[in-house]
Protein backbone atom coordinates (compact mmCIF):
# COMPACT_ATOMS: atom_id res chain seq x y z
CA UNK A 1 0.00 0.00 0.00
CA UNK A 2 3.03 2.29 1.10
CA UNK A 3 4.18 1.74 -2.57
CA UNK A 4 0.84 2.55 -4.34
CA UNK A 5 0.52 5.72 -2.95
CA UNK A 6 2.99 7.08 -4.71
CA UNK A 7 2.28 5.42 -7.69
CA UNK A 8 -0.79 5.62 -10.34
CA UNK A 9 -2.31 2.01 -11.55
CA UNK A 10 -2.56 2.26 -14.75
CA UNK A 11 -5.11 -0.94 -16.14
CA UNK A 12 -4.68 -2.09 -19.73
CA UNK A 13 -7.07 -3.51 -21.21
CA UNK A 14 -7.57 -5.45 -25.17
CA UNK A 15 -5.12 -3.96 -27.86
CA UNK A 16 -2.91 -1.92 -25.01
CA UNK A 17 -2.38 -4.89 -23.00
CA UNK A 18 -1.44 -6.81 -25.88
CA UNK A 19 0.93 -4.31 -27.34
CA UNK A 20 2.35 -4.32 -23.73
CA UNK A 21 1.73 -8.07 -22.86
CA UNK A 22 0.57 -7.29 -19.38
CA UNK A 23 -2.42 -5.59 -17.91
CA UNK A 24 -0.87 -3.31 -15.14
CA UNK A 25 1.69 -0.84 -14.70
CA UNK A 26 2.65 1.36 -12.04
CA UNK A 27 3.31 4.61 -12.66
CA UNK A 28 5.12 6.70 -10.65
CA UNK A 29 4.24 10.29 -9.65
CA UNK A 30 4.68 12.96 -7.65
CA UNK A 31 2.71 13.62 -4.76
CA UNK A 32 0.74 16.82 -6.28
CA UNK A 33 -0.30 14.37 -9.23
CA UNK A 34 0.36 14.77 -13.13
CA UNK A 35 -2.28 16.09 -15.69
CA UNK A 36 -3.76 13.34 -17.33
CA UNK A 37 -2.64 14.87 -20.91
CA UNK A 38 1.13 14.23 -19.65
CA UNK A 39 0.43 11.01 -18.26
CA UNK A 40 -0.77 9.54 -21.37
CA UNK A 41 2.44 11.66 -23.00
CA UNK A 42 4.83 10.19 -20.66
CA UNK A 43 2.86 6.44 -21.10
CA UNK A 44 3.70 6.96 -25.49
CA UNK A 45 7.13 8.15 -25.14
CA UNK A 46 7.87 5.13 -22.79
CA UNK A 47 6.20 2.71 -24.18
CA UNK A 48 6.20 3.83 -28.20
CA UNK A 49 4.40 0.13 -28.87
CA UNK A 50 0.97 1.83 -26.89
CA UNK A 51 1.20 4.83 -29.25
CA UNK A 52 -1.47 3.54 -31.36
CA UNK A 53 -3.64 1.99 -28.55
CA UNK A 54 -3.20 5.36 -26.52
CA UNK A 55 -4.66 7.62 -29.46
CA UNK A 56 -7.79 5.09 -30.03
CA UNK A 57 -8.80 5.07 -26.32
CA UNK A 58 -11.15 6.79 -23.83
CA UNK A 59 -9.64 7.06 -20.47
CA UNK A 60 -11.11 6.12 -17.35
CA UNK A 61 -10.29 7.52 -14.48
CA UNK A 62 -11.00 5.85 -10.38
CA UNK A 63 -13.99 4.55 -12.46
CA UNK A 64 -15.73 7.63 -14.13
CA UNK A 65 -14.53 8.58 -18.23
CA UNK A 66 -12.49 11.11 -18.35
CA UNK A 67 -13.67 14.27 -20.20
CA UNK A 68 -10.78 16.53 -18.96
CA UNK A 69 -7.52 16.14 -19.72
CA UNK A 70 -6.15 18.89 -17.78
CA UNK A 71 -7.68 16.95 -14.39
CA UNK A 72 -4.65 15.90 -12.17
CA UNK A 73 -3.93 12.31 -11.76
CA UNK A 74 -2.83 11.30 -8.42
CA UNK A 75 -0.85 8.85 -6.18
CA UNK A 76 -3.32 5.99 -5.15
CA UNK A 77 -5.49 6.61 -8.43
CA UNK A 78 -6.40 4.09 -10.85
CA UNK A 79 -6.47 5.00 -14.87
CA UNK A 80 -7.77 2.63 -17.02
CA UNK A 81 -7.02 3.06 -21.06
CA UNK A 82 -10.00 1.77 -22.69
CA UNK A 83 -9.33 1.00 -26.75
CA UNK A 84 -12.29 0.78 -28.60
CA UNK A 85 -15.03 -1.68 -27.30
CA UNK A 86 -16.30 -4.62 -29.00
CA UNK A 87 -18.42 -6.88 -26.69
CA UNK A 88 -21.52 -8.69 -28.07
CA UNK B 1 -30.20 -10.76 -11.95
CA UNK B 2 -30.83 -8.55 -15.10
CA UNK B 3 -27.38 -7.27 -15.54
CA UNK B 4 -24.41 -9.99 -15.28
CA UNK B 5 -20.63 -10.22 -16.08
CA UNK B 6 -19.50 -13.93 -15.67
CA UNK B 7 -17.76 -16.66 -17.10
CA UNK B 8 -19.70 -19.06 -17.02
CA UNK B 9 -22.15 -20.62 -18.96
CA UNK B 10 -25.17 -18.07 -20.51
CA UNK B 11 -28.53 -20.12 -20.34
CA UNK B 12 -31.36 -18.74 -22.51
CA UNK B 13 -33.88 -20.60 -20.61
CA UNK B 14 -32.73 -18.65 -17.79
CA UNK B 15 -32.78 -15.26 -19.60
CA UNK B 16 -36.68 -16.26 -20.70
CA UNK B 17 -37.33 -16.76 -16.94
CA UNK B 18 -35.76 -13.44 -15.62
CA UNK B 19 -38.65 -12.12 -18.24
CA UNK B 20 -41.60 -13.72 -16.47
CA UNK B 21 -44.22 -10.96 -15.40
CA UNK B 22 -47.75 -10.26 -15.10
CA UNK B 23 -48.74 -7.90 -18.30
CA UNK B 24 -45.58 -8.22 -20.25
CA UNK B 25 -47.24 -10.00 -23.33
CA UNK B 26 -44.37 -9.53 -25.63
CA UNK B 27 -40.72 -11.33 -25.14
CA UNK B 28 -37.66 -10.43 -27.11
CA UNK B 29 -34.47 -12.29 -27.02
CA UNK B 30 -31.29 -11.88 -28.66
CA UNK B 31 -28.33 -14.11 -28.23
CA UNK B 32 -24.89 -14.06 -30.14
CA UNK B 33 -22.85 -17.12 -31.00
CA UNK B 34 -18.72 -16.85 -31.69
CA UNK B 35 -18.43 -17.46 -35.32
CA UNK B 36 -15.88 -19.26 -37.19
CA UNK B 37 -14.58 -16.41 -38.52
CA UNK B 38 -11.23 -16.09 -40.92
CA UNK B 39 -9.26 -13.09 -39.31
CA UNK B 40 -5.81 -12.04 -40.35
CA UNK B 41 -4.18 -15.18 -38.29
CA UNK B 42 -6.59 -17.48 -39.87
CA UNK B 43 -9.40 -19.37 -39.06
CA UNK B 44 -11.09 -18.16 -35.50
CA UNK B 45 -11.70 -21.36 -33.16
CA UNK B 46 -12.41 -19.22 -30.06
CA UNK B 47 -12.68 -15.76 -28.84
CA UNK B 48 -11.20 -14.26 -25.15
CA UNK B 49 -13.59 -11.84 -23.72
CA UNK B 50 -12.09 -9.48 -20.97
CA UNK B 51 -13.99 -6.45 -19.29
CA UNK B 52 -13.32 -3.74 -16.54
CA UNK B 53 -15.42 -4.78 -14.60
CA UNK B 54 -16.89 -2.02 -12.31
CA UNK B 55 -17.40 0.50 -15.17
CA UNK B 56 -19.11 -2.06 -17.05
CA UNK B 57 -21.52 -3.13 -14.66
CA UNK B 58 -22.31 0.47 -13.93
CA UNK B 59 -22.76 1.03 -17.52
CA UNK B 60 -25.25 -1.95 -18.44
CA UNK B 61 -27.35 -0.63 -15.11
CA UNK B 62 -28.06 2.29 -16.70
CA UNK B 63 -28.45 0.26 -20.07
CA UNK B 64 -31.14 -1.28 -18.44
CA UNK B 65 -32.68 1.88 -16.33
CA UNK B 66 -32.92 3.40 -20.08
CA UNK B 67 -34.51 0.51 -22.29
CA UNK B 68 -37.05 0.74 -19.21
CA UNK B 69 -37.72 4.42 -19.42
CA UNK B 70 -37.32 4.66 -23.20
CA UNK B 71 -39.35 1.64 -24.47
CA UNK B 72 -41.60 -0.11 -21.33
CA UNK B 73 -39.59 -2.34 -20.41
CA UNK B 74 -41.00 -4.32 -17.42
CA UNK B 75 -38.24 -6.82 -17.36
CA UNK B 76 -34.80 -6.32 -19.31
CA UNK B 77 -31.70 -8.80 -19.00
CA UNK B 78 -27.91 -7.75 -20.19
CA UNK B 79 -26.03 -11.10 -19.40
CA UNK B 80 -22.18 -11.00 -21.37
CA UNK B 81 -19.91 -13.92 -20.72
CA UNK B 82 -16.30 -13.39 -20.22
CA UNK B 83 -12.86 -15.26 -20.45
CA UNK B 84 -12.30 -18.26 -23.50
CA UNK B 85 -15.20 -19.12 -25.88
CA UNK B 86 -15.31 -21.75 -28.21
CA UNK B 87 -16.65 -21.25 -31.35
CA UNK B 88 -20.58 -21.71 -31.34
CA UNK B 89 -20.91 -20.42 -27.56
CA UNK B 90 -23.01 -17.86 -25.83
CA UNK B 91 -21.03 -15.12 -25.24
CA UNK B 92 -24.26 -12.42 -24.62
CA UNK B 93 -27.58 -12.28 -23.89
CA UNK B 94 -30.01 -9.31 -24.15
CA UNK B 95 -33.41 -9.46 -23.60
CA UNK B 96 -36.80 -7.00 -23.01
CA UNK B 97 -40.30 -7.95 -21.90
CA UNK B 98 -43.11 -5.48 -22.78
CA UNK B 99 -46.52 -5.30 -23.02
CA UNK B 100 -46.69 -5.39 -27.21
CA UNK B 101 -44.31 -6.85 -29.58
CA UNK B 102 -43.00 -3.68 -31.18
CA UNK B 103 -41.58 -2.00 -27.63
CA UNK B 104 -40.27 -5.34 -27.17
CA UNK B 105 -38.31 -5.55 -30.34
CA UNK B 106 -37.50 -1.64 -30.46
CA UNK B 107 -35.91 -2.10 -26.68
CA UNK B 108 -33.92 -5.65 -27.18
CA UNK B 109 -32.02 -3.77 -30.37
CA UNK B 110 -30.99 -1.38 -28.19
CA UNK B 111 -29.98 -3.24 -25.81
CA UNK B 112 -28.04 -5.04 -27.74
CA UNK B 113 -26.31 -2.04 -30.29
CA UNK B 114 -25.31 -0.16 -26.56
CA UNK B 115 -24.05 -2.81 -24.81
CA UNK B 116 -21.61 -3.30 -28.15
CA UNK B 117 -21.44 0.72 -28.59
CA UNK B 118 -20.77 1.68 -24.81
CA UNK B 119 -19.81 -0.86 -22.23
CA UNK B 120 -16.13 -1.57 -22.06
CA UNK B 121 -16.19 -5.40 -23.15
CA UNK B 122 -13.46 -6.67 -25.73
CA UNK B 123 -12.90 -9.77 -27.59
CA UNK B 124 -9.48 -10.69 -28.54
CA UNK B 125 -9.38 -13.58 -31.75
CA UNK B 126 -7.86 -17.34 -31.16
CA UNK B 127 -6.63 -18.29 -34.66
CA UNK B 128 -4.98 -21.04 -36.04
CA UNK B 129 -3.59 -20.74 -39.61
CA UNK B 130 -5.35 -21.82 -42.35
CA UNK B 131 -3.73 -23.92 -45.51
CA UNK B 132 -5.54 -22.59 -48.39
CA UNK B 133 -7.03 -24.80 -50.89
CA UNK B 134 -5.38 -24.92 -54.38
CA UNK B 135 -8.69 -25.20 -55.86
CA UNK B 136 -11.49 -23.52 -54.40
CA UNK B 137 -9.81 -20.71 -52.89
CA UNK B 138 -12.23 -19.43 -49.29
CA UNK B 139 -13.07 -16.10 -49.04
CA UNK B 140 -11.81 -14.00 -46.27
CA UNK B 141 -14.21 -12.92 -43.45
CA UNK B 142 -13.04 -11.04 -40.57
CA UNK B 143 -15.96 -10.04 -38.37
CA UNK B 144 -16.51 -11.18 -35.66
CA UNK B 145 -19.91 -12.22 -33.59
CA UNK B 146 -23.61 -10.45 -34.08
CA UNK C 1 -38.83 -28.86 -36.64
CA UNK C 2 -38.94 -25.49 -37.98
CA UNK C 3 -42.65 -25.12 -38.30
CA UNK C 4 -45.27 -26.36 -35.89
CA UNK C 5 -48.73 -26.13 -34.66
CA UNK C 6 -48.93 -28.11 -31.06
CA UNK C 7 -50.90 -28.10 -28.48
CA UNK C 8 -48.35 -29.18 -26.17
CA UNK C 9 -46.01 -26.54 -24.12
CA UNK C 10 -43.49 -24.36 -26.27
CA UNK C 11 -40.08 -24.33 -25.25
CA UNK C 12 -37.69 -21.63 -25.96
CA UNK C 13 -35.08 -23.49 -25.26
CA UNK C 14 -35.24 -25.87 -27.76
CA UNK C 15 -36.26 -23.05 -29.89
CA UNK C 16 -32.67 -21.92 -29.51
CA UNK C 17 -31.50 -25.61 -29.97
CA UNK C 18 -32.90 -25.72 -33.22
CA UNK C 19 -31.41 -22.31 -34.22
CA UNK C 20 -27.93 -23.27 -33.71
CA UNK C 21 -26.12 -24.04 -36.91
CA UNK C 22 -22.11 -23.12 -38.38
CA UNK C 23 -21.54 -19.48 -38.75
CA UNK C 24 -24.84 -18.52 -37.24
CA UNK C 25 -23.35 -15.45 -34.83
CA UNK C 26 -26.70 -13.56 -33.55
CA UNK C 27 -30.37 -15.21 -32.66
CA UNK C 28 -33.16 -13.24 -32.39
CA UNK C 29 -36.36 -14.90 -30.58
CA UNK C 30 -39.70 -13.51 -29.73
CA UNK C 31 -41.88 -15.42 -27.68
CA UNK C 32 -45.39 -14.15 -26.60
CA UNK C 33 -47.32 -14.96 -23.77
CA UNK C 34 -51.15 -14.98 -22.90
CA UNK C 35 -51.72 -11.58 -20.56
CA UNK C 36 -54.61 -11.13 -18.37
CA UNK C 37 -56.34 -8.30 -20.58
CA UNK C 38 -59.66 -6.47 -19.44
CA UNK C 39 -62.06 -7.75 -22.33
CA UNK C 40 -65.88 -6.85 -22.45
CA UNK C 41 -66.85 -9.97 -20.71
CA UNK C 42 -64.12 -9.24 -17.74
CA UNK C 43 -60.73 -10.01 -16.72
CA UNK C 44 -59.19 -12.79 -18.92
CA UNK C 45 -57.92 -15.72 -17.74
CA UNK C 46 -57.19 -18.11 -20.63
CA UNK C 47 -57.40 -17.76 -24.43
CA UNK C 48 -58.59 -20.55 -27.00
CA UNK C 49 -56.19 -20.81 -29.91
CA UNK C 50 -57.87 -22.65 -32.68
CA UNK C 51 -56.48 -23.25 -36.22
CA UNK C 52 -57.29 -24.24 -39.98
CA UNK C 53 -54.45 -27.08 -39.85
CA UNK C 54 -53.36 -27.87 -43.19
CA UNK C 55 -53.18 -24.09 -45.05
CA UNK C 56 -51.85 -22.86 -41.51
CA UNK C 57 -49.23 -25.38 -42.20
CA UNK C 58 -48.65 -24.38 -45.64
CA UNK C 59 -48.62 -20.36 -44.64
CA UNK C 60 -46.38 -21.35 -41.84
CA UNK C 61 -44.00 -23.06 -44.64
CA UNK C 62 -44.30 -20.13 -47.02
CA UNK C 63 -43.29 -17.62 -44.23
CA UNK C 64 -39.44 -19.21 -43.41
CA UNK C 65 -38.81 -19.79 -47.50
CA UNK C 66 -39.38 -15.58 -47.45
CA UNK C 67 -37.22 -15.12 -44.22
CA UNK C 68 -34.51 -17.54 -45.49
CA UNK C 69 -34.80 -15.72 -48.74
CA UNK C 70 -35.31 -12.18 -47.57
CA UNK C 71 -32.77 -11.99 -44.60
CA UNK C 72 -30.31 -14.74 -44.96
CA UNK C 73 -31.68 -16.90 -42.41
CA UNK C 74 -29.78 -20.19 -42.06
CA UNK C 75 -32.13 -21.35 -39.33
CA UNK C 76 -35.93 -20.44 -38.33
CA UNK C 77 -38.56 -21.27 -35.62
CA UNK C 78 -41.84 -21.24 -36.45
CA UNK C 79 -43.98 -22.31 -34.05
CA UNK C 80 -47.87 -22.16 -32.84
CA UNK C 81 -49.64 -23.53 -29.77
CA UNK C 82 -53.10 -24.65 -30.04
CA UNK C 83 -55.76 -25.20 -27.27
CA UNK C 84 -56.24 -23.45 -24.30
CA UNK C 85 -53.72 -21.28 -22.90
CA UNK C 86 -53.57 -20.15 -19.68
CA UNK C 87 -52.41 -16.29 -18.78
CA UNK C 88 -48.70 -16.30 -18.22
CA UNK C 89 -48.49 -19.31 -20.97
CA UNK C 90 -46.66 -19.04 -23.93
CA UNK C 91 -48.58 -19.06 -26.96
CA UNK C 92 -45.94 -18.53 -29.81
CA UNK C 93 -42.76 -18.74 -30.62
CA UNK C 94 -40.19 -17.40 -33.54
CA UNK C 95 -37.18 -16.66 -33.95
CA UNK C 96 -34.47 -16.78 -36.88
CA UNK C 97 -30.30 -17.26 -36.87
CA UNK C 98 -28.60 -15.02 -38.83
CA UNK C 99 -24.80 -14.39 -39.09
CA UNK C 100 -25.36 -10.38 -38.27
CA UNK C 101 -27.86 -9.75 -35.70
CA UNK C 102 -29.60 -7.00 -38.05
CA UNK C 103 -31.02 -9.51 -39.99
CA UNK C 104 -31.91 -11.55 -37.63
CA UNK C 105 -33.90 -9.12 -35.61
CA UNK C 106 -35.40 -7.79 -39.52
CA UNK C 107 -36.05 -11.68 -39.59
CA UNK C 108 -37.60 -12.29 -36.65
CA UNK C 109 -39.90 -8.75 -37.01
CA UNK C 110 -40.81 -10.12 -40.39
CA UNK C 111 -41.89 -13.64 -39.00
CA UNK C 112 -44.16 -12.47 -36.20
CA UNK C 113 -45.32 -9.94 -38.33
CA UNK C 114 -46.30 -12.34 -41.21
CA UNK C 115 -47.31 -14.69 -38.49
CA UNK C 116 -50.15 -12.66 -36.50
CA UNK C 117 -51.50 -10.67 -40.41
CA UNK C 118 -51.73 -13.82 -42.85
CA UNK C 119 -51.49 -17.96 -40.44
CA UNK C 120 -55.30 -19.25 -39.80
CA UNK C 121 -54.95 -19.06 -36.20
CA UNK C 122 -57.70 -17.29 -33.87
CA UNK C 123 -58.19 -17.00 -29.98
CA UNK C 124 -61.19 -16.68 -28.30
CA UNK C 125 -60.73 -15.22 -24.76
CA UNK C 126 -61.88 -16.72 -21.70
CA UNK C 127 -63.25 -14.35 -19.03
CA UNK C 128 -64.32 -13.74 -15.97
CA UNK C 129 -66.55 -10.83 -14.70
CA UNK C 130 -64.68 -8.14 -12.89
CA UNK C 131 -66.57 -6.03 -9.91
CA UNK C 132 -65.72 -2.43 -10.65
CA UNK C 133 -63.93 -0.80 -7.58
CA UNK C 134 -65.91 1.91 -6.33
CA UNK C 135 -62.72 4.42 -5.66
CA UNK C 136 -60.51 3.35 -8.34
CA UNK C 137 -62.12 2.79 -11.80
CA UNK C 138 -59.85 0.39 -13.91
CA UNK C 139 -58.99 1.50 -17.64
CA UNK C 140 -60.52 -1.11 -19.96
CA UNK C 141 -58.18 -2.58 -21.89
CA UNK C 142 -58.54 -4.92 -24.35
CA UNK C 143 -55.97 -5.80 -26.55
CA UNK C 144 -54.39 -8.99 -26.77
CA UNK C 145 -50.71 -10.96 -27.07
CA UNK C 146 -47.82 -9.33 -28.25
CA UNK D 1 -68.82 -41.13 -47.46
CA UNK D 2 -72.32 -41.40 -49.86
CA UNK D 3 -73.83 -38.82 -47.35
CA UNK D 4 -70.61 -36.45 -48.12
CA UNK D 5 -70.52 -37.11 -52.28
CA UNK D 6 -73.30 -34.77 -52.27
CA UNK D 7 -72.59 -32.29 -50.04
CA UNK D 8 -70.18 -30.20 -49.25
CA UNK D 9 -68.47 -29.52 -45.56
CA UNK D 10 -68.89 -25.99 -44.65
CA UNK D 11 -65.59 -25.54 -41.81
CA UNK D 12 -66.53 -22.61 -39.45
CA UNK D 13 -63.70 -20.79 -37.29
CA UNK D 14 -63.78 -18.31 -34.63
CA UNK D 15 -66.30 -15.75 -34.52
CA UNK D 16 -68.16 -18.07 -37.23
CA UNK D 17 -67.85 -20.94 -35.07
CA UNK D 18 -69.14 -18.99 -32.21
CA UNK D 19 -72.48 -17.39 -34.49
CA UNK D 20 -73.66 -20.90 -34.97
CA UNK D 21 -72.13 -22.73 -32.27
CA UNK D 22 -70.59 -25.60 -34.35
CA UNK D 23 -67.52 -26.02 -36.35
CA UNK D 24 -68.76 -28.23 -39.42
CA UNK D 25 -71.68 -28.06 -41.50
CA UNK D 26 -72.58 -30.36 -44.21
CA UNK D 27 -74.25 -28.41 -47.03
CA UNK D 28 -76.37 -29.72 -49.46
CA UNK D 29 -75.57 -28.92 -53.36
CA UNK D 30 -76.49 -30.30 -56.31
CA UNK D 31 -74.43 -33.01 -58.66
CA UNK D 32 -72.94 -29.32 -60.82
CA UNK D 33 -71.88 -27.64 -57.83
CA UNK D 34 -72.55 -24.29 -57.37
CA UNK D 35 -70.80 -20.90 -57.51
CA UNK D 36 -68.90 -19.63 -53.84
CA UNK D 37 -70.66 -16.24 -54.01
CA UNK D 38 -74.42 -18.09 -54.43
CA UNK D 39 -73.36 -20.53 -51.28
CA UNK D 40 -72.51 -17.65 -49.08
CA UNK D 41 -75.31 -16.11 -50.15
CA UNK D 42 -77.80 -19.37 -49.26
CA UNK D 43 -75.50 -19.46 -45.71
CA UNK D 44 -76.33 -16.01 -44.88
CA UNK D 45 -80.05 -16.24 -45.44
CA UNK D 46 -80.33 -19.79 -43.97
CA UNK D 47 -78.19 -18.45 -40.88
CA UNK D 48 -78.12 -14.85 -40.26
CA UNK D 49 -76.18 -14.74 -37.14
CA UNK D 50 -73.78 -16.08 -39.35
CA UNK D 51 -74.36 -12.89 -41.56
CA UNK D 52 -71.43 -10.68 -40.26
CA UNK D 53 -69.06 -12.87 -39.72
CA UNK D 54 -69.40 -14.26 -43.33
CA UNK D 55 -68.98 -10.11 -44.63
CA UNK D 56 -65.48 -10.03 -42.36
CA UNK D 57 -64.56 -13.26 -43.89
CA UNK D 58 -62.01 -14.97 -46.40
CA UNK D 59 -62.93 -17.88 -48.05
CA UNK D 60 -60.93 -21.50 -48.04
CA UNK D 61 -61.36 -23.92 -51.03
CA UNK D 62 -60.30 -27.06 -50.59
CA UNK D 63 -57.08 -25.57 -48.73
CA UNK D 64 -56.46 -23.50 -51.35
CA UNK D 65 -57.95 -19.19 -50.77
CA UNK D 66 -60.68 -18.52 -53.32
CA UNK D 67 -60.15 -15.27 -54.77
CA UNK D 68 -62.68 -15.85 -57.71
CA UNK D 69 -66.21 -16.08 -56.00
CA UNK D 70 -67.49 -17.49 -59.34
CA UNK D 71 -65.56 -20.85 -58.72
CA UNK D 72 -68.16 -23.63 -58.61
CA UNK D 73 -67.89 -25.54 -55.43
CA UNK D 74 -68.69 -29.26 -56.19
CA UNK D 75 -70.18 -31.98 -54.27
CA UNK D 76 -67.33 -33.37 -51.76
CA UNK D 77 -65.48 -30.05 -51.24
CA UNK D 78 -64.28 -28.73 -48.53
CA UNK D 79 -65.20 -24.59 -48.07
CA UNK D 80 -64.15 -22.98 -45.13
CA UNK D 81 -64.71 -19.48 -43.54
CA UNK D 82 -61.54 -17.46 -42.22
CA UNK D 83 -62.65 -14.63 -39.65
CA UNK D 84 -59.49 -12.43 -39.37
CA UNK D 85 -56.96 -13.85 -38.12
CA UNK D 86 -55.73 -13.27 -34.39
CA UNK D 87 -52.59 -15.47 -34.09
CA UNK D 88 -49.68 -14.58 -31.62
Amino acid sequence: MTRRRSRVVILLFASAREALGRRTLDWPVSPDGVRADALVRALARTYPRLGLALRASRFVHNGEYLHDLSTPIRPGDEFAVHPPYGGG
Amino acid sequence: MSVRLTDRTLSVAGAMRALEGPGLGGVVVFAGRVRPDRGRAGRVFALDYETHRAPALRRLAAIERDARARFGAGRVVLWHRVGRLKVGEVSVVVGAACAHRAAAFDAARFLIDELKASVPIWKTERARPVRRPRRRPGRARARSTG
